[in-house]
């Protein structure tokens, strides 16, 4: 496969671009595989790309009902950032980050890393507290962050309201290599990695059934077939739920929807990501010039990409109450994506019941910024059969031992 | 070049005129004007800058789905970009900016791209900028997102105002052309409660432009009476109300515009509605499609409809003479209107092999010249049309003549405006005859009772003849009513004539020629915004972006601000012929809300600036306000953090709070506390249930502190319990507690032992109370007497009723200070009141009142937890070394079997210890949210080994010490032990070492005093 | 914007005037029971796309827990009941089958 | 008297927060047994209101909150009577009462528009046929829980939690002042 370059887009410009290869091959799948993969997002393909990459397994399908890439992968807020606390959190997702940061080399496609810094805002006395824990924790982890004050945050986004008269902005949690990168070019990307090292990416092909006997996984029932595997991973976000019951389990996971929305496109005027948890917002601007903003899930569980619009509100009126200029700005489009939310907000990279078959799920809302870490630990699983450090604190046994990575510290206001 | 004709124009009144500036440049129009057709009828046709290429861009639609003439409208705090000219009304003064362009609109440097537009195909950017390493981020980003982008964002706060509204009707009608009013007039006169929204100033839809005849009457007759009619019947009318959204169950979303951009009046500028409706009538008509040919993105192309609206509407022509290109017999309407009013059309060129429909033939008898089975080989012209070359539409572009004009009318045929239909899951089917997507009656969107909520009609379902239209709103409205149960009363439908009685078939013509010459494709424009071509789409189906989905998003192809309304059908389509697929096959990309968009500050509605969030206060909020509070968010609550006194800082007022506490008396107004009352035969049954402890064995009189977990064995809340009587009990909780622990109550009684006899009241609001604590806390209360507080009568955590002063008062005699301490409850009407009298009477004792963080350090200081500070949702009661307010006795509570888990009842639990610290150079305390770790071991990641963290850090005054609370792993066994905590901004490591968590009077001489 | 009849007061609630309470009629287990039981009690929840039998509270008006059975794809409601009960009433299930050929209640 | 300095008028829609003058009564008990709303029937002089209904006995104006939950309301000077009676009334039926007269502070929407500008905050439906004199609903006015209640047309009367009036009482007079939808006037 030709290599993508400036002098590529040349050359081929010279004859009306009609030289350019494809970018992933769409074959039918054959009937057995080393590995098969269910669902080719972000995490899918990853997994797919680590597998061939670190572990050298290359006979793998990854099959996709719709689209690759047309899950939550092509319908998140794109942003990308490792400042956890918990230990296990940060190693994973700061894998990831650093990842990020080489992956439009790595994979010679432009996916648009922009590590142009990202802030969370701390609008109470309890938030300085449980971002300068976090601080205190990530130094200890090797983590970049720090935190700023209210003039600095003031001089990193100029259009932000530091004196609102409802939550005037103390501080803020801030992680200058945290940033953004192009969504659908991560999973394109990876899609393309994949065929060239001759993996099949199989689209339109839902999976109807998985097939299981006493020695464990045999494959999968798919709308184009039986396709037989040695091993079988589950990267369905979503879906998880759906998957593990035709596998014959249940999973700590609840379906819920997620919902963003962008602006029409503007001249440059927010240079950073900001998160504003106690207002339940966040938001960026893209390069095309759009704002991209993201809230809060629904309270219920909900499989259509709809979400309601009372949840728009809150997270536009947070917004607007701490960047006031965008008042007379115009929401372009609203959408909507189903997340799965563990018991614990955490993710979940596990063996199952069934001998060798794996789920990769449970990343809520914030799985793209994942994407490589995750199917970085994935694919060690996969190829090992057993997880690596990275993956072992996110197995499925730590919600019957009661070992929970709970992000979501802040108790609740109380005095 | 267009320009205002002498008569003409049903929208614009001539006798009032309105100045107005574009680009600086003074202009006028006329009241009823937009912008657009005050724009064109000053000869204005370059009104924008395409997106990527910045080529220039003119006027396309009379409509929300222009794509071009977006502008800058306002000035000052009311500038406000990317407004759509073509919905903009013209009103005096109106100051508007072109966009996307610099130096000028005439000269952009930013065109100097289009010269390289060879090197920049559809996701060029994807292929290059790859390295080095941060080129994208540092060197080639900024650039791009410079050239990016549309109009400039705001610099100011939005001065106007907004609003919501909340509206419910049987059934909600969506466009107020024939078909909607027709639908609506049904609905009405069967007893239906009836809305009906039209986004444009006026009624009545494409039929009035179209001169359509009803009933015998001209349209607009027709129309009137129906509205009278309709308001008759007590139907809600609404112009100028766009609806923008249908979500589930019938909830619509609609926008109302209420004044012009300058808004003179101060008033309400938008209002959003949301409407609740049993059933949806979607008849918001079509939209008309461009054709795809070479240059066909010059200014001066438009759309046939258009032309025709700002002629009938504006008395606007488009251009002194107008060629025509299409592929349908409604385009002729344009041709016929024009040369009515005396405009040259020098040819219509139709792509179909023979134009011998109704209207072509009127044209050819107004002696009109049809040139049939051609298409458009090239539009000449570079910042407006020159003329236009002629060629066999089956050919690939030779010339077969050139045509002088100065405006071209494109017409691929309509598309049926679905939005709403499909915003809430409705499916849409292919019309071959239409060449279109229309609803698909057999998968409608569904309402909560799994039948179909929304019906479209009329032109919105594809029944684009306007003699039908009637009949099909007809069915609509009335399949509506049935499947509400409601009989439709039979209303004579209007009969509607187009002046014709047939109008030839439409032909599919996706690229005109057929066989485009490569070159051409890549001047064939499909997004006039985005500037998408067929190359571009062509090339996405070449790399194997084959989905609608991954095309869109690599080509950009209906992603600018008109949401593809004029692009995704042509786009659709060329992909299908690109893939050798049928149109059907590709599918459509997924309709999301808004259908236009909405400014944030019509979803903010009223909830901005006092009315962003409420803010909780307590009885005695004012006096804090006046005497110097500094305030504290909590949760919706505001509570004095401390008191400041002339020009000391917060630090000093929070020392003072303490000294003057822990010598003499402070008062706390604690009435945000969560005060529930628990009564009933189960009462106590139900408390043991949900406290750890035991309650039901409280002695009447007494007080006992408990700690409530969640199910999953974490803290959750704590606070005191008092026993009112032999089957009440009245529950303290946490201020975050109290409509949470109250919920709770509520919930385990409501769903799981819904037979237990116990009512929960939460009284939080009812009483105001007040913490008197410090050893000259009885003192106080005995000045003001009422009633006995002596150490014999009155034991520490006792409550009494009695008096104080004139108050009527609960006491409980609690402490959360260590401090001799009385929390008096008095009705939250006299609070103040009370609060008053104590301060005034607490004066010779040096009374003063202290905030929330005096309480943080006293508290601290006595070892006491904080919900939120030593719990963070993970600790158990354990951890905290409060295993005596569990019991042991007990079977069951919430939150038992949770505890009993492994890992819960690990060794290496952290668990909470006080730390001794060394006095700091820097500052007082140590800093929040410090770790404790082992500075030789690091973690399976390769991280330092943390073994605890600070939960609490305060100065103590009392002390003169800086303390601290932590939880450390296994800590109460190595009390002595020195640990070393990481300090960020003391720079370097601290040392500490591992004490009890209580530094100040562990024995309890002062609160027992 | 879903909206749910509540069965305590009668009226119909707007979406912002409910909260969810997650899966009905889960089993509580206590002192006593397999790390397995409470596992499943507390985490294992339904999580199905189609009918879904779930708790909400009319928490802006009555005040009130109640049940409601709903397709989770596509909101179609099926019907709401008592709290205070310990499975869903037989005619529900009726209603539900009638008008989802084929269904059937998994446990 | 409606204290005038509180009022705000726009064209007819009057809204005033009322003065304190009155007491509040919670009653909970089973409602739906026979045995228990007899009681409290023979006691009160007439039946008890419905779902969604308030009613006016010769004990005070009984409000339905909740299968389970009526809220007495009287004045001020009547309460501790009333509080006397309804625990003499305790010892014959199961029921658990409680004073919550300062929980709630009361404002009146008055003037043709009222419906109009309640329904700028309440996602109630507030037509005629759904909402006259003697109906009463508990529902959420914007981001804040109220009772909302209509004695004679057009007045409508809110309750809210008395931390929260001055939010209230703000959004009402916006909701006043800022034009009127017409919708329903």
């Amino acid at each position: 496969m030709s290599r993508y370059s400036a002098f590529a887009i040349a050359s081929k410009a010279m004859r009306r671009h009609s030289g350019w290869e494809r970018v992933w091959t769409s074959p039918d799948p054959k009937r057995n595989y080393d590995v098969v993969i269910v669902g080719a997002g972000g995490h899918g393909l990853a997994t797919a790309y680590y597998l061939g990459k670190n572990h050298n397994v290359r006979d793998v399908a990854i099959i996709e009902k719709g689209w690759l890439g047309g899950g939550n992968t092509g319908r998140n807020t794109t942003i990308v950032r490792s400042g956890y606390l918990q230990d296990d959190s940060v190693a994973i997702y700061e894998l990831s980050r650093s990842l990020y940061e080489t992956m439009s080399q790595d994979l010679n496609f432009n996916v648009m890393f922009s590590p142009r810094g990202l802030m969370m805002l701390a609008q109470t006395h309890h938030e300085v507290r449980g971002y300068k824990r976090t601080v205190n924790a990530n130094s200890l982890q090797g983590l970049a962050t720090e935190f700023i004050g209210p003039e600095r945050v003031k001089k990193l986004c100029p259009i932000i309201e530091i004196n609102g008269p409802r939550f005037p902005v103390l501080g803020a949690f801030w992680q200058a290599r945290g940033g953004t990168a192009r969504h659908d070019a991560v999973a394109w990307a990876y899609a393309r990695a994949c065929s060239k090292m001759g993996m099949h990416v199989v689209q339109q092909c839902a999976v109807t059934g998985i097939s299981r006997d006493e020695e464990g996984i045999r494959g999968v029932e798919t709308e184009k077939g039986p396709i037989n595997c040695k091993k079988l991973g589950v990267v369905v976000a979503g879906h998880s739920g759906v998957l593990a019951e035709m596998a014959g389990f249940r999973l700590p996971i609840e379906s819920v929807a997620l919902q963003a929305l962008v602006s029409e496109p503007i001249k440059p005027c927010l240079d950073v990501v900001v998160m504003a948890n106690t207002v339940h917002g966040y938001i960026s601007q893209s390069d095309k010039g759009e704002l991209v903003i993201g809230g809060g899930t629904d309270g219920f569980n909900n499989y259509s990409q709809r979400g309601s619009f009372h949840h728009i509100e809150e997270t536009v009126r947070a917004l607007v109450e701490t960047f006031p200029i965008i008042s007379r700005l115009k929401m372009l489009r609203q959408w909507g994506g189903i997340v799965d939310m563990t018991g614990d907000r955490s993710p979940i990279i596990s063996k199952t019941p069934v001998r060798n078959l794996f789920f990769n799920c449970g990343w809520g809302t914030g799985g793209f910024k994942a994407i490589p870490g995750s199917g970085w630990a994935m694919a060690e699983l996969i190829a090992k059969g057993n997880p690596g450090p990275l993956a072992a604190p996110f197995s499925l046994d730590r919600f019957k031992e009661g070992r929970f990575i709970d992000e979501s510290v802040a108790a609740g206001v109380a005095h | 070049m267009s320009k205002r004709l002498s008569e003409g124009g049903r929208l614009i009144d001539r006798e009032r005129t309105l100045r107005f500036a574009f680009d600086g440049k003074p202009y006028s129009g006329f009241y009823g004007d937009t912008l657009a057709s005050a724009l064109m009828a000053n000869g204005q046709k370059i009104i924008g800058r395409s997106f990527k290429f910045h080529r220039p861009r003119g006027l396309v639609a009379s409509g929300p789905e222009e794509p071009n003439a977006l502008v800058s409208l306002g000035e000052g705090p009311r500038r406000e970009p990317n407004q759509v000219a073509t919905t903009a009304e013209l009103f005096e003064g109106l100051v508007a900016e072109s966009q996307n362009c610099w130096p000028s609109l005439d000269f952009d440097v930013g065109a100097l791209s289009d010269r390289f537009s060879r090197f920049l195909p559809a996701g060029f950017y994807y292929k290059t900028f790859i390295s080095p390493k941060n080129g994208w981020y540092r060197l080639f980003e900024p650039a791009i997102r410079r050239m990016a982008g549309l109009g400039k964002p705001p610099e100011l706060p939005d001065p106007d105002c907004y609003e919501h509204f909340y509206a419910h009707a049987d059934i909600l009608v969506v466009g107020g052309g024939i078909a909607g009013l027709t639908a609506a007039r049904i609905a009405a006169a069967s007893g239906a409660r009836v809305l009906v929204v039209e986004q444009r100033p006026n009624w009545g839809g494409r039929s009035v432009v179209d001169n359509v005849r009803v009933d015998g009457a001209a349209a607009s007759e027709w129309v009137r009476s129906a509205v009278e009619e309709l308001e008759g019947f007590g139907a809600a009318m609404r112009l100028k109300t766009t609806a923008l959204g249908a979500y589930s169950h019938g909830y619509v979303l609609a926008c109302e515009r209420l004044s012009d951009g300058s808004n003179r009046k101060g008033g309400l500028r938008q209002r959003l509605w949301r409407i609740r409706a049993r059933k949806i009538i979607v008849a918001a008509g079509a939209i008309e499609r461009p054709l795809v040919c070479p240059g066909n993105d010059i200014p001066g192309v438009m759309l046939a409809s258009a032309i025709r609206d700002y002629l009938t509407d504006y008395g606007v022509a488009a251009g002194r003479e107008i060629v025509i290109a299409t592929n349908n017999d409604d385009s002729y309407r344009t041709a016929l209107a024009l040369s009515d009013a005396g405009i040259e059309v020098p040819a219509i060129i139709d792509t179909r092999p023979s134009a011998s429909g109704e209207l072509p033939g009127l044209a050819r008898e107004r002696g009109l010249r049809v040139i049939e089975s051609s298409g458009v080989a090239k539009i000449f012209g570079k910042r407006q049309v020159r003329g236009v070359a002629a060629c066999s539409m089956g050919g690939s572009g030779e010339i077969s003549e050139k045509i002088n004009c100065d405006a071209i009318a494109l017409s691929g045929g309509w598309s049926p405006t679905v939005h709403l239909w499909s915003h809430s899951g409705g499916k849409l089917r292919w019309d071959d005859h239409w060449v279109a997507f229309k609803p698909d009656p057999d998968f409608p969107p569904l309402g909560d009772d799994g039948i179909a909520v929304a019906y479209a009609a009329g032109a919105a379902n594809g029944e684009l003849l306007c003699r039908n239209i009637a009949a099909d709103a007809e069915m609509a409205s009335k399949r509506a009513l049935a499947d509400m149960g409601i009989d439709a009363v039979p209303v004579e439908s209007p009969a509607v004539e187009s002046g014709v009685e047939n109008e030839a078939p439409i032909e599919p013509a996706w690229l005109v020629p057929n066989n485009m010459s490569c070159a051409d494709r890549a001047r064939s424009w499909i997004d006039y915004q985005n500037d998408v071509k067929v190359s571009d789409i062509d090339l996405a189906a070449l790399e194997g972006y084959e989905s609608v989905e991954h095309a869109k998003r690599y080509t950009t192809l209906g992603m600018a601000t008109d949401q593809g309304k004029l692009s995704n059908v042509n786009g659709l389509a060329i992909l299908a012929s690109d893939l050798g697929t049928a149109i059907p096959d590709v599918g459509t990309t997924t309709f999301r809300p808004p259908y236009i968009p909405v400014a944030f500050g019509a979803i903010v509605g009223e909830a901005a600036g006092n009315l962003f969030k409420p803010v909780r206060k307590t009885p005695i909020h004012s006096w804090h306000d006046d005497n110097g509070a500094i305030w504290e968010p909590v949760g919706d609550w505001r509570r004095p953090f401390c008191y400041l006194r002339f020009d000391e800082t917060e630090r000093n007022a929070v020392n003072r709070e303490v000294l003057g506490t822990r010598q003499g008396v402070g008062l706390l107004d604690a009435s945000t506390l969560g005060k529930i009352l628990v009564s009933g035969p189960d009462a106590g049954r139900l408390l043991d249930m949900v406290y750890t402890g035991v309650m039901s064995s409280l002695p009447l009189g007494k007080c006992k502190y408990g700690l409530m977990c969640n199910e999953n064995g974490f803290l959750m809340d704590d606070g005191v319990v008092a026993r009112i009587d032999e089957q009440t009990f009245l529950c303290h909780t946490t201020t975050g507690g109290a409509d949470r622990i109250h919920a709770w109550m509520e919930e385990w009684l409501q769903t799981e032992w819904w037979e237990w006899r116990a009512h929960v009241h939460n009284l939080t609001e009812q009483y105001a109370q007040i913490c008197v604590a410090g050893p000259k806390a009885r003192e106080l209360l005995e000045k003001v007497g009422g009633m006995d507080l002596s150490k014999a009568s009155f034991p520490f955590m006792g409550w009494r009723d009695g008096r104080i002063g004139e108050f009527n008062v609960r006491v409980f005699r609690i402490s959360f200070s260590g401090e001799l301490s009385f929390e008096l409850a008095v009705r939250a009407r006299e609070g103040l009141a009370l609060w008053e009298t104590l301060m005034d009477a607490g004066k010779e004792f040096g009374a003063l009142p202290y905030g929330t963080e005096c309480l943080h350090v006293m508290r601290a200081e006595k070892g006491f937890i904080m919900i939120g500070d030593e719990t963070d949702g993970t600790v158990t009661p354990q951890d905290l070394g409060l295993h005596w307010a569990i019991s042991k006795k007990k079977f069951d509570f919430i939150g038992k079997r949770a505890l009993e888990r492994s890992y819960l009842n690990g060794s290496n639990r952290w668990r909470l210890v006080g730390l001794e610290l060394p006095r700091f150079k820097s500052k007082e305390q140590l800093e929040d949210g410090a770790y404790l770790y082992e500075t030789s071991a690091v973690n399976e990641h390769g991280h330092a080994k943390m073994i605890g963290r600070v939960t609490s850090t305060y100065y103590s005054p009392t002390l003169e010490r800086p303390i601290a609370m932590a939880l450390v792993e296994s800590g109460p066994d190595r009390f002595g032990e020195f640990i070393t905590i990481n300090s960020k901004d003391e720079g370097k490591a601290i040392v500490a070492k591992i004490v009890e968590p209580v530094f100040l009077d562990s024995e309890g001489k002062r609160q027992n005093a | 914007m879903l909206k749910l009849r509540c069965p305590n007061c009668g009226f119909v609630a707007d979406e912002t005037e409910l909260s969810c309470g997650g899966e009905a009629h889960v089993k509580r287990f206590g002192p006593g029971s397999s790390d397995e039981e409470f596992e499943s009690y507390l985490f294992l929840k339904k999580n199905p796309k189609g009918v879904h039998f779930e708790r909400w509270r009319h928490s802006y008006g009555c005040g009130k827990w109640f049940h409601a059975v709903r397709c989770t794809a596509s909101q179609e409601v099926f019907g709401t009941y008592s709290a205070q009960v310990e499975g869903p009433p037989r005619e529900l299930f009726d209603e539900i089958s009638r008008r989802r050929p084929g269904w059937s209640h998994k446990d | 008297m409606p204290d005038s300095e509180a009022a705000v008028e726009i064209r007819g829609e009057i809204v005033v927060r009322l003065p304190e003058d009155y007491g509040m009564v919670s009653l909970r008990c089973a409602l739906d047994t026979v045995e228990i709303e007899g009681a409290l029937s023979r006691w009160a002089g007439t039946g008890m209101p419905g779902n969604g209904r308030f009613a006016r006995t010769n004990k005070g104006s009984f409000a339905w909150m909740a299968p389970d939950e009526l809220l007495l309301m009287v004045p001020l000077s009547e309460l501790e009577p009333t509080l006397e009676a309804v625990r003499d009334l305790g010892k014959s039926i199961p029921l658990s009462a409680a004073d919550v007269s300062d929980m709630r502070v009361l404002f009146e929407v008055s003037g043709t528009g009222s419906r109009d500008v309640v329904a700028k905050g309440a996602p109630l439906d507030l037509c005629s046929a759904e909402f006259g004199p003697g109906s009463f609903r508990r529902t959420r006015l914007a981001q804040v829980s109220v009772m909302v209640w209509m004695e004679k047309e057009p007045a409508i009367r809110l309750a809210c939690r008395r931390s929260e009036a001055d939010y209230v009482e703000e959004f009402l007079k916006f909701a006043a002042t800022r034009g009127n939808p017409g919708f329903y006037s």
